[in-house]
């Protein structure tokens, strides 16, 4: 549905079609965030426009299509698209809808094709985007047909980091590279601290009732987990501490780019993430000093490349009784409508894992993250509450409440980039994620990316 | 997947019929499971288990039938007794928020097939199941599949116990907010 | 979604985006109102703001929360509500939504609690509302967290009329006294009767695919009985004579207030409400001796406390060949989406009735009325199929017909307040609705309820 | 609800095995029923019953498990003989609009378990009901629960009346316009 | 829902409120269509109000309705409908809603009937729409009740050519006679070819998940059956020759009105449609010798009167082994959502034909098309593949390419009427339907219909 | 419809018990069968039909109850056993794209009723039928009805033919798609 919100140049605010200015709801340095802009369907419709046309997103990561010609159907913002590595190895990434009349051209989540046939004329691509035939050729006149500029439409913009791809599909968009900024110095943390990770297996989808928001707003917040995964310190498989996830540092490497980096108990067991020694071994390797040093004081680590993606590094064990073993784990959530969610969740593994420690590590996500999950399970419950009690007219007038550390100092003492903070409880994670928000939603690029938490 | 190969080939044997009392034996055993878990009574369900216990959801995806029936390595459940009996311990804490206040499901058992090993004496009983799920004042919500289930005899041998179960789901993105009901 | 409608002052009209006004589809006064308005999206948004952001609305009878710490969870206009008794045994209405980011706080239908955890971080608050623990205090700054200001969102008004509990989120609504006026002489005379009314179990709830203003337009409608409830004439089990139900009274309390008044057969056994003796004999204790008389006269009485509360007192069967028996049914239909809507049911009896009696009167409402009652399961299959028929571009161009007394004159006779019309069939109470409705739709609190029916 | 624990003891009973003839009789029983409500054949339908019938669907409510199923004292339908008369008269009128013109309605029967009392002889029956309706164009509704039969012997002992059925709907909220349908 | 699109004059095109100008993303001319007309909410809105509130729309046959008070029920644009044959032998068309209070009148799919009773109220209209009785009419004072304006809604104008019956809702759109103009010769050509076509049975119907277009767009295109019916090739049902359906000739009959009529294989069972011979020999006695000429080189046809009518005048076999046998098929699409259609199609065989061809030229149809149709499924399939890839905000920025043909020249030789284009693969017809399509969508009756493809 | 009358007095013959070795066996074919069908089996499943099978599901209307249950003279599917194998054949090819990726159904068989005429020996089976269908990353499609199949003894006797089915649809608007799964 198209709307008539509009920037009023006159009063320079972004006003709903309802008059009401997101400037005035929407406000994150006091950490006052309207419940409407959660399930509205004018904000909805904005945000397609304004971001999901616009932002860089997560397609895949490079393992997940090792061959030529190996192919999986992802979601680029909200538009179907094909992952895929063409014949000349080389990863590309299209819309998946034919030139032609629009039919979806790959069918399938997971494939392997040098071209790629749409089913409804036989119009025939290969799996570099090249129209190779249309149907009924003959037919067309000359000039009608302009097979060249006639191949798959591809994204705008493609940019790998760490084995990590991310499209967009807007030209005007920055490179990834300056995208990303200083949030790259902890990807590489997280994703290059050893010999390479690989995605294990395929991806987890399913759809929960929420506004995708609650959602990610969900990923860098530490403090809900002693009460959200509650059943879990009452079996002793948590501390029984309030404070205990809080000792760590949370991080905004650029304005929506977010993290926490977390210790664990203080044994050598929570040390470095919790891998096993072969993998900490080589981090030296791949990390500065520096990053070794901080890598050694995490075992949690959350983390969210503005809007959707996150990595979750953490310990847990799904078994009463056993101890906790470590994963990375990748997640995006992906729009459906005002009130519903796709969610994707991959597992990755350190490439040179040992077998045992790859089927512990793979055992405990299953079990405690993904749709099954004992943790993840009450985190959906939570997110689609939420949104069912932000429909109605009472409540979108109200705000949500994130001032926890408006006024807490920055850690000076932090050695890598960005804005830190010591204690990772606190809500300036997430500020700075609606303080991305609203430069998305009002202004152009040039500025959409400028500056830090005020 | 090598499980898959497994499963076909005990489908393969001659099946044990409807109107025979080892049918009727482990019909009631399923129909009594169900309703153990429909009930919340997760204690007295675990008991039908095996301590030995392999069960397993895997994740599904969409492929050419030429390159399979979309099983790949992952999965939504991957449980042995532990683990089941740490997710029961868990519902059975105040806090399990997806199941505080708890959903109301419905298992429903049906087109179960049996076949028996004569060496081994084992059983693998497989179903077609559809369980619905309401929760708070929402619509329903629906998981089917197949499930497959190895069976061991049980004291006199006029029970059973689970020793495998593999639960085929047929959606390949559950629809469905979450996995917190058990199969 | 949000909407460009809007009052334009220079025309000093309520037009829709699409230019159409209000003021030309909606013509009470001539019986003439839009199939538009029933089923429109644009119409739907405008009435969350104007009606049920702005409203008074039925929250639920004090008899169901007797005890401190009872609690039940209902709709307040369409945002969900905690509907509880405090430790100190006050009634309280709060939004059911957390204020840190936004939870249901109560996830149940009903509890007794004397605080309510949020499940996703923890904030504990009391059943007065009161914020009692936030979480992660400590890691809150000074000035961080005004715990003063974050109890539950109060209600801005609530109000208690003889059990009955309304409340509304608009401090600028007129107080429930007020609201009422003279309709509270009629809610006396049917919920004041005896030594008090309560609430026998629980509500029965369910959806409709229909616009809510379909079935709201039902209630006060007698003449559709013979008709709609047509299998009953034929069972012998309603009177077969198009007339039975009219020989009573139609009155407009207040603009939207309505209800009837009507006899039954000219029998002992239909008088005063059909109650039994010892019921019928609390009666001058409670009522006035006007009241008393035409309470004598009324053996079926439908009311409207505007817009979506209704009471029914009926006297019917659900049992060929057994006598008709009264019973005292509340209902409220909370809007869901343009055509769908949920419907609540309450079954009321006096506090001294004998068991048998309740006995009877409960079976009977359950026969009858509620989604598997004789009755109402057809009332429900015409709202649908009304709303269907009302989608299309070329029926909403079409006004339905309320016409009927359009000319009555007033029963100057009648002894309540109120305008008062001799003959219980007519649409003067609809019209009046319609007018209300176009009072809240185009007006702000100040002239919404002024006036009469033109 | 004291109802609640009366069935309960029942299904403590030990199981009559569905390879027995008296759980085929019943299952047909129920088929037979069931069939005959899908087939707008009412009147043949309460021949099924006793005289002494009571059939009761009570309200649910969510409720945290701690305080119970969620059945209060509130009913959807609470019926006798003479009122499930009265329904069925009126659904063969021609004006009875929630069923005029008719839905299509289908009752699944699955999961029967079937106890006796060795002294009274009554049979208690349980089935997991799936009840789905459409009706003119419109998209499927549903219905889904358990539902508790008291079974009484008939004529030669070979067919059954319906003493006692108590219908536990999973819903709290009905989201199917109406309960226009018997169960 | 209602929208701020409007036609501003000072520019003169058609804005959505997003401030896209139809004009700019809808280029027929240059065959660009953009993805966003067929999935987008206030253009599915535009039309509701410009195309199905004006246009002319498929009804039925009069064959359906072959005694008095038969009566079908039917959606006329995308309103509900009561299709029926009055007392008197007349056809007539109602909108299927009562005056009073709106309830659907008529609620079965077939019946035959006097006067249709509302349940309601019981207000009774007889088969001609007339109002005989309304509800309480002795409660109405003078003057109230104008019974006599207050029959049934007809149609605006109801329209017959070859059985077929039209309506439109739009009392100043052209009469049917105009508005079919050109196309009406061949509309002969295909329904007045033998003694009378009737239909057989009762409509199919069935819901598919597409924006109705998708499937529009599908009814006129030869050239997708190598591709999307490959398994009927791959089976040896059809030829394996990509060109096999490409030498006939396609027609733009009126602007909007199009139709391809193409032969078979060169033998004469492929001729004359495939009909019996005994068929063949009564076309001279209804036919133009021009038209029995073209009907002699015509094995299939497919046409559509705009925008949601067509025929498919087809041979197929639905079994492998058995020789093609024809049928003649009419189809309609009737938006429920602007991704929900519904399909209805009806089977029509010649009065004359023998039992034994009517039921083989049945049972090739039910085999072949409809839901179950081994052709039918595999187009539902496209078009919900389509529209599922062009609802985001990537893919409604790009144009589907219908430039088949743009720069074909007429083929002058044609003896029909219209403009004929040699070579039956080609998407001249497309373009002409989305012509009309901008007609409707931006201009009032007067211009709605003048001129061609230019 | 002529039909419909055929398979009303089938079954008014007395029924076979489940508890039957002949229901049994039925039971277990029908479950096969439906097996076959979810695994994609097509050619096996067609050897389960005679050569003679008539396969028929007639278009449903809505009408009043009086004038009858609304089988009109259409049909969905009127199939022989050339045409399924056409169907079935298709299907084979990678080009029927509607099952090409394969959707995912799931047939649940129900409420099986089973009669034998005592002369021909020839059974009639009937049950109501849900098919849920589940394709690429889409929510769930469901079709309901009564299916009433007519089967020969095959073979030893032990094993059947399908020589009719029915299948009685309940919608009268066919909500999922199109029909291009098999009943
Ligand atoms: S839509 Fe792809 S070839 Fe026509
Ligand atoms: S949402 Fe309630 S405590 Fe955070
Ligand atoms: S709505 Fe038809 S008579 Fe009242
Ligand atoms: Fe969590
Ligand atoms: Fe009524
Ligand atoms: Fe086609």
């Amino acid at each position: 549905m198209s709307t008539t919100s509009q920037r009023t140049d006159s009063d320079d605010v972004m006003r709903l079609s309802s008059g009401i200015a997101l400037e005035e709801i929407v406000r994150p340095d006091e950490g006052l965030i309207s419940r409407r802009i959660f399930t509205d369907s004018e904000v909805y419709e904005l945000e397609q426009e304004r971001i999901f046309a616009r932002g860089w997103f997560f397609v895949g990561h490079e393992s997940e299509i090792p061959e030529p010609g190996d192919l999986v159907t992802r979601s680029v913002g909200t538009d179907p698209a094909i992952f895929v590595r063409d014949d000349e190895g080389q990863i590309r990434v299209f819309l998946n809808s034919c030139r032609h009349r629009g039919m979806r051209v790959c069918r399938t989540d997971r494939e392997n094709a040098s071209f790629l046939r749409c089913p409804y004329h036989g119009w025939a691509y290969k799996n570099n985007g090249e129209l190779l035939t249309a149907a009924a050729e003959s037919h067309y006149e000359e000039g009608e047909l302009d097979k060249e500029n006639l191949g798959l439409i591809p994204v705008a913009q493609l940019g790998v980091h760490c084995g990590l791809v991310f499209a967009t599909w807007d030209p005007q968009a920055p490179p990834l590279d300056d995208y990303l900024g200083d949030m790259k110095y902890y990807l590489d943390l997280i994703f290059n601290r050893t010999g390479g990770v690989k995605v294990l297996g395929t991806p987890q989808i399913w759809d929960v009732e929420t506004g995708w928001k609650f959602a990610t707003d969900n990923f860098t917040d530490n403090f809900h987990v002693f009460s959200a995964h509650h059943s879990l310190v009452e079996l002793g498989m948590l501390p029984n501490d309030p404070d205990f996830a809080s000792h760590g540092t949370m991080v905004v490497a650029e304005e929506g780019h977010i993290l926490h980096l977390t210790p664990g108990a203080p044994t050598d067991e929570y040390a470095f993430m919790g891998l096993p020694q072969k993998l900490r071994d080589q981090m030296p390797e791949h990390l500065t000093p520096e990053q070794v040093a901080m890598a050694e004081k995490v075992a949690y680590s959350a983390g969210t490349v503005w809007p959707n993606f996150h990595w979750l590094q953490l310990m847990s064990s799904g078994t009463l009784g056993q101890r906790d073993v470590p994963f990375l784990n990748l997640r995006l959530e992906v729009p459906i409508s005002p009130t519903r969610t796709r969610m994707w969740s991959w597992l990755l593994i350190d490439v040179d894992a040992d077998p045992e420690y790859e089927k512990a590590s793979y055992e405990t996500y299953v079990r405690t993250f993904g749709p099954a999950g004992i943790y993840d399970q009450d985190d959906m419950e939570n997110w689609e509450d939420c949104t069912r009690a932000s429909l109605g007219p009472a409540a979108r007038k109200h705000s949500l409440h994130h001032t926890m550390g408006i006024h807490r100092p920055l850690d000076e003492s932090w050695p890598g980039p960005g804005r830190a903070y010591a204690d990772s409880y606190g809500e300036m994670t997430q500020r700075s994620w609606y303080s991305a928000w609203m430069r998305f939603m009002t202004s152009g690029w040039s500025d959409a990316q400028d500056g830090g938490e005020r | 997947m090598s499980f898959l190969a497994d499963l076909r080939a005990q489908a393969q044997l001659p099946p044990v019929l409807p109107h025979s009392e080892l049918y009727g034996r482990v019909s009631e055993f399923l129909h009594h499971e169900a309703e153990l878990l429909d009930a919340y009574r997760f204690a007295e369900w675990l008991e039908l288990f095996s301590t030995e216990i392999e069960y397993r959801m895997p994740v599904r995806t969409t492929q050419f039938l030429v390159d399979g029936e979309g099983f790949n390595d992952f999965d939504f459940f991957v449980d042995d007794h532990q683990t089941l009996m740490t997710r029961i311990k868990r519902l059975e804490t105040e806090f399990a928020w997806a199941e505080t206040p708890p959903s109301r499901t419905r298992h429903f058992v049906s087109n179960l097939r049996l076949t028996r090993d004569e060496e081994s004496g084992e059983l693998a009983a497989r179903i077609n199941f559809l369980v619905t799920r309401t929760r708070q004042d929402l619509d329903y919500q629906m998981f089917t599949g197949v499930r497959h289930d190895r069976l061991i005899p049980d004291g006199d041998g006029t029970s059973f116990k689970v020793a495998r179960r593999t639960i085929l789901v047929d959606q390949t993105v559950i629809t469905a907010t979450n996995l917190s009901v058990l199969f």
